[in-house]
């Protein structure tokens, strides 16, 4: 007996065309039998150009541009841009404008948070169940936004200096709605797979990923505080006035892929408390500082980051003084925790590499921009 | 028109011959093992005939020596594509003709 | 009280094999010899799949899966084609039928054509056996249950076929997946299977049938756990979810089907469907009694309630595929193995003991409650007492993470909060 | 053995199963040759049930096409790529002489003698053949459970790898 059976290791691609990509995003695998012993993330085939182009275009008009980034959370990246022009330009924004920003901030993260737990679910095997139940409890939050911006996916909301409109009628009556009916929907989720034992031996000790690794590979948002790495910007760095409110960081245990989205189930528990309290204590007053349409920032350079629904989303503008940026870069979430993937996928099976991928939760316009 | 037992006896005898040919002729082992298994349908075939056909005190006979070539060739194959699997690990071929590692 | 099928005139539809035999002995005189062989055949076919299992696999397998997953999913299903979407699985087919059936280029192309062929000629074979009645039974072979095993052990070769010929990785990862979970699972099938054999006496399915009519019991009550780890297999070797590994749409996009379209595809689509309605029928007649409802089938139709009960035992397929995840396929392996494969020799040896001293000590009949109630007890004590030994703690895994207030970076796990 | 459909099932089977056990002589791939090995299988388990061995026939589908015929697919996976061709040996032509002459002196024999036949089949149930199984071949019977047994444990040891062994030494 010299060795185990041999095998001719062979490279199969997974995508750019594949059920669980999430978009057109590709893992070039090498497996050994079901074993993958090496992967290579490929990209680039969603690549727009968007960072080139919008030093082309006024400030405001770089912010539909931002909602095709990351297009599952366009409202945390309105504000990440809006807050890095603000801080470029000087400009304050008033006490119901943040409170506007927070609350749609925190609703789209619960968005899009639904929308990872349910893709992460489809992806173990769940037969599109826990995606369609998702899926309705985002379908409210989309509403939301299209009473309030008229657009659910690219809202196109934030300003600078503030937010687009002021809220309607039905704001107010709808976001109570949906606050009322996402506990029970978590707890659902909650029963429904965090109980299950196949979905547990499917996710629990796949695509581990040490604290050391995870700070190393500066991974950040709910792969972050899936390897028990209490962090979290909203806490480390406010903005838009987060220190007000009251809610915790969730971290989870190993590191696992299955910590990674019980850090997301409560990461929504989370965000329904601050939604409730910000909507309590929405003050009056104008909603928007009024700001020139050609604004001319002086020169000088900004970086604004916030906590997206994918972990640390950042804008880095340079500004000569004319009506377009100079530099416009973004910092997405997405890509920086794909450096990971490959330690995670490597050693495991092909199953577990598409667990993993979805419990990264990655958005394919946010890597290629 | 009928069938009788030459007819039976005779599709047997045929398909031993072939299973002899594969057997004896093929280069990969696994082809081998396929020749030494329509052999033994063969004589299953056989055997069924003179039960069906043969005056016996017992004909159950036949069918239950089927019953245990059926097990033998199971076990035969089992451990006949085990070593087949093992010599290819260690040889790097399932060549027959190659399989001369007692020849000096 | 009408006695049991007084009546043997053709027009009784309460047993549809009045009928046919009026059929076949009006051919019987005009026609040639042996022609009414074929005919019975044909007669048999018709009977059984254009009645029975063809609106099965349209109105169950495809219409009824497809809005009850849509209702489990809180969505409303088809809902478009015709009356309540009913037409749907007509458009379906419609539309398979029309599309073109591509061949890879380097594929090998007479297994790929023959493979659906050969996926499909199982299917219709294995409905010769099952009883839909008292006499409505095609071909009543006296070992039909080994019968229905072996025919059924032959699919999977076709899906071997199909995967293999394809020449796509995705296409070979599906067909090793296959073959290797239908080797596995086939051990816990046939064992479990034996304890039904050995408590009714018969490999007969029809047998299976009447002892189920004259004791006023079940088999599935006898032997919960044979029912139960029947119904673990053949959801396995059926590829349904949760263990539809070989067609893991999420992970091998779709298994040994990826390089098939058209028809070729609706065939194994199909018949996949056909295979789990005929693993239902069979379920239903060896453990749930088959065509008998506790004197019921005297006044109604016996094949109706055969027909009724096969289609709710199917919807329990429906019910796992709309719930649960899919497991690894070594998690499935290890599962056959590890888990099934004792519990049904377990469960054998249960069996065959309560057999021996029933027969040997001649017990009267009604002992077969006391070991069905038996039997009831065992299996739950023993399936949690199994899972418990095999790792299953659910406890053992937090359902919720833990909390802090302030960003402190790493927060070992040891560490009280 | 009378009869219209007899006689032509018989032709039938006799066809499929000679001719596709040609295919496994001929065939040029080995896993076209497998599938012929498959459908003389089948053919086969059509005798028996012609013959009269119901159970016989089942035991042969589910035995051979099921287990056996899997078995060598998956041989024929773990083979190379390179050594999948099922071509003959220099032994091919001496074997096949060899072969036709056995099969001439099969068929004189079978031709030749006078066999006292019954046109009646015997009455033999699975019950029959059980019990034959455990009270008169009960030996035998034990003796293959053991050859299966021990079968199990060869192949296992057989393709265990390295690293397997090395686990198990620990315990």
């Amino acid at each position: 007996m010299t060795g185990a059976i041999k095998s001719e290791p062979f490279v199969i691609n997974i995508g750019p065309q594949h059920p669980s990509t999430h978009g057109v995003f590709r893992i070039r695998a090498t497996v050994d039998g079901e074993k993958v012993i090496d992967a290579e993330m490929v990209m680039g085939y969603l690549h727009r150009s968007m960072e080139k182009l919008a030093e082309e275009r006024t400030y405001t008009q770089n912010i539909p541009f931002t909602d095709r980034t990351d297009y599952l959370s366009s409202m945390s990246n309105n504000l990440g841009y809006c807050l890095a022009v603000e801080k470029l330009a000087g400009i304050e924004v008033p006490a119901r404008g943040n409170a506007i920003r927070v609350i749609m901030a925190e609703l789209q993260r619960l968005a899009s948070h639904c929308m990872a737990i349910g893709a992460f679910a489809n992806d173990t095997g769940a037969w599109q169940t826990p995606v369609m139940w998702a899926f309705r409890e985002r379908e409210k939050i989309l509403d939301i936004f299209e009473v309030t911006s008229g657009a659910r996916l690219t809202c196109n909301y934030m300003r600078i200096g503030g937010v687009a409109f002021d809220l309607r009628t039905p704001f107010e009556p709808m976001v109570r709605q949906v606050l009322a009916d996402l506990p029970p929907f978590i707890d659902e989720m909650e029963n429904l797979l965090s109980g299950n034992e196949i979905f547990i031996s499917r996710t629990r000790g796949i695509g581990v990923l040490s604290p050391e690794m995870a700070t190393n590979a500066s991974l950040s948002g709910p792969m972050l505080r899936g390897s028990g790495i209490a962090w979290d910007l909203r806490k480390a760095d406010p903005y838009c006035g987060y220190e007000q409110y009251d809610f915790a960081i969730p971290i989870g245990y190993r590191g696992d892929s299955y910590d990674r989205f019980i850090v997301r189930l409560e990461e929504m528990r989370q965000s329904v408390k601050i939604v409730r309290q910000a909507l309590d204590g929405l003050p009056t007053g104008p909603f928007r500082t009024e700001v020139p349409l050609a604004l001319r920032p002086p020169s000088g350079e900004a970086y604004a980051r916030i906590e997206s629904p994918r972990g640390e989303l950042g804008y880095y503008l340079v500004s000569d003084g004319g009506p377009s940026p100079f530099r416009f870069h973004i910092r997405p979430p997405s890509f920086i925790n794909l450096s990971a993937l490959k330690e995670m996928t490597v050693g495991g099976t092909v199953a577990d590499a598409i667990v993993v991928l979805g419990s990264v939760d990655l958005v394919v316009g946010e890597i290629d921009r | 028109m009928s069938v009788g037992i030459e007819h039976f006896l005779t599709v047997g005898a045929l398909l031993f011959c072939i299973g002899l040919i594969v057997a004896l002729g093929k280069r990969n082992a696994v082809g081998v093992l396929m020749g030494v298994e329509l052999m033994l349908n063969a004589v299953n075939l056989t055997l069924i005939t003179f039960s069906r056909f043969a005056v016996s005190p017992r004909p159950v006979t036949g069918q239950a020596f089927t019953v245990f070539i059926i097990t033998v060739a199971a076990a035969e194959a089992a451990v006949a594509l085990a070593l087949a699997v093992a010599v290819y690990r260690n040889r790097d071929t399932v060549d027959v003709d190659q399989m001369n590692l007692l020849r000096s | 009280m009408m006695p049991f099928l007084a009546s043997d005139k053709w027009y009784d539809l309460r047993d549809l094999s009045n009928i046919s035999r009026e059929i076949l002995e009006g051919a019987d005189r005009v026609l040639p010899f042996g022609i009414v062989y074929v005919l019975a055949a044909l007669l048999g076919f018709v009977a059984s799949f254009l009645i029975f299992v063809l609106p099965s696999q349209l109105f169950v397998g495809v219409y009824g899966e497809r809005k009850l997953i849509g209702r489990i999913q809180s969505r409303y299903g088809p809902n478009r084609v015709g009356p309540f979407g009913l037409l749907q699985p007509i458009a379906d087919a419609i539309k398979l039928i029309q599309k073109e059936a591509l061949t890879p280029t380097r594929s090998d192309r007479v297994v790929m054509y023959i493979a659906p062929l050969f996926f499909v000629a199982p299917a219709v074979l294995l409905f010769a056996v099952i009883p839909f009645g008292p006499n409505m039974i095609f071909a009543d072979v006296p070992v039909s249950l080994m019968y229905f095993l072996a025919i059924s052990s032959l699919p999977v070769l076709a899906n071997f076929m199909a995967g293999w010929s394809a020449n796509n990785k995705y296409s070979l990862f599906g067909a090793i997946r296959i073959v290797a979970m239908t080797i596995s699972y086939e051990t816990p099938l046939v064992m479990s299977l034996l304890g039904a054999v050995v408590i009714a006496g018969t490999l007969n399915l029809q047998g299976m049938v009447l002892w189920a009519d004259e004791y006023k019991i079940w088999l599935g009550f006898v032997t919960p756990l044979a029912l139960v780890i029947y119904f673990i297999c053949v959801s396995a070797e059926l590829n349904r979810t949760p263990t539809d590994i070989a067609e893991a749409e999420s992970e091998i996009v779709a298994g040994y089907l990826t390089e098939y379209s058209g028809m070729k595809w609706g065939l194994f689509y199909g018949m996949d469907i056909g295979y789990a309605i005929a693993a239902s029928a069979f379920a239903v007649t060896v453990f749930l009694g088959g065509w008998t409802l506790f004197g019921l089938e005297q006044w109604v139709p016996p094949w109706l309630i055969f027909i009724g009960k096969t289609h709710l035992f199917y919807m329990l397929f429906i019910w796992t595929r709309g719930t649960l995840p899919r497991l690894r396929s070594d998690q499935l392996m290890a599962f056959a193995w590890k888990f099934l494969l004792p519990l049904a020799l377990f469960n054998l040896f249960i069996v065959a003991t309560e057999r021996m001293i029933w027969a040997e000590e001649g017990y009267p009949d009604a002992y077969v409650y006391l070991f069905a109630m038996f039997n009831i007890l065992v299996s739950i004590l023993l399936l949690f007492f199994w899972a418990d030994f095999n790792g299953y703690k659910p406890g053992d895994t937090p359902t919720r993470p833990r909390l802090v207030k302030e960003p402190r970076g790493y927060v070992p796990v040891e560490e009280q909060l | 053995m009378d009869g219209f459909g007899v006689t032509f099932a018989f032709w039938v089977l006799a066809a499929i199963t000679l001719i596709s056990a040609s295919g496994v002589m001929y065939s040029r791939n080995l896993f076209h040759a497998v599938l012929f090995l498959i459908l003389t299988f089948i053919g086969v388990a059509g005798f028996f049930v012609l013959l009269s061995a119901e159970f016989i026939a089942m035991a042969q589908v589910i035995i051979y096409v099921g287990a056996i015929a899997v078995l060598v697919l998956f041989a024929v996976l773990l083979t190379p790529r390179a050594s999948r061709d099922n071509a003959e040996t220099r032994m091919a032509l001496p074997g096949a002489l060899l072969a036709v002459c056995l099969a001439a002196v099969f068929l004189f024999v079978i031709h030749d003698t006078g066999w006292k036949t019954t046109a009646e089949p015997p009455a033999i149930s699975t019950s029959d053949l059980g019990n034959a199984l455990l009270e008169i071949w009960v030996l035998p019977f034990l003796l293959a459970s053991v050859l299966l047994t021990a079968a199990l444990i060869g192949a296992i040891m057989l393709t265990r790898s390295a690293e397997e062994e090395a686990e198990d030494a620990l315990l």
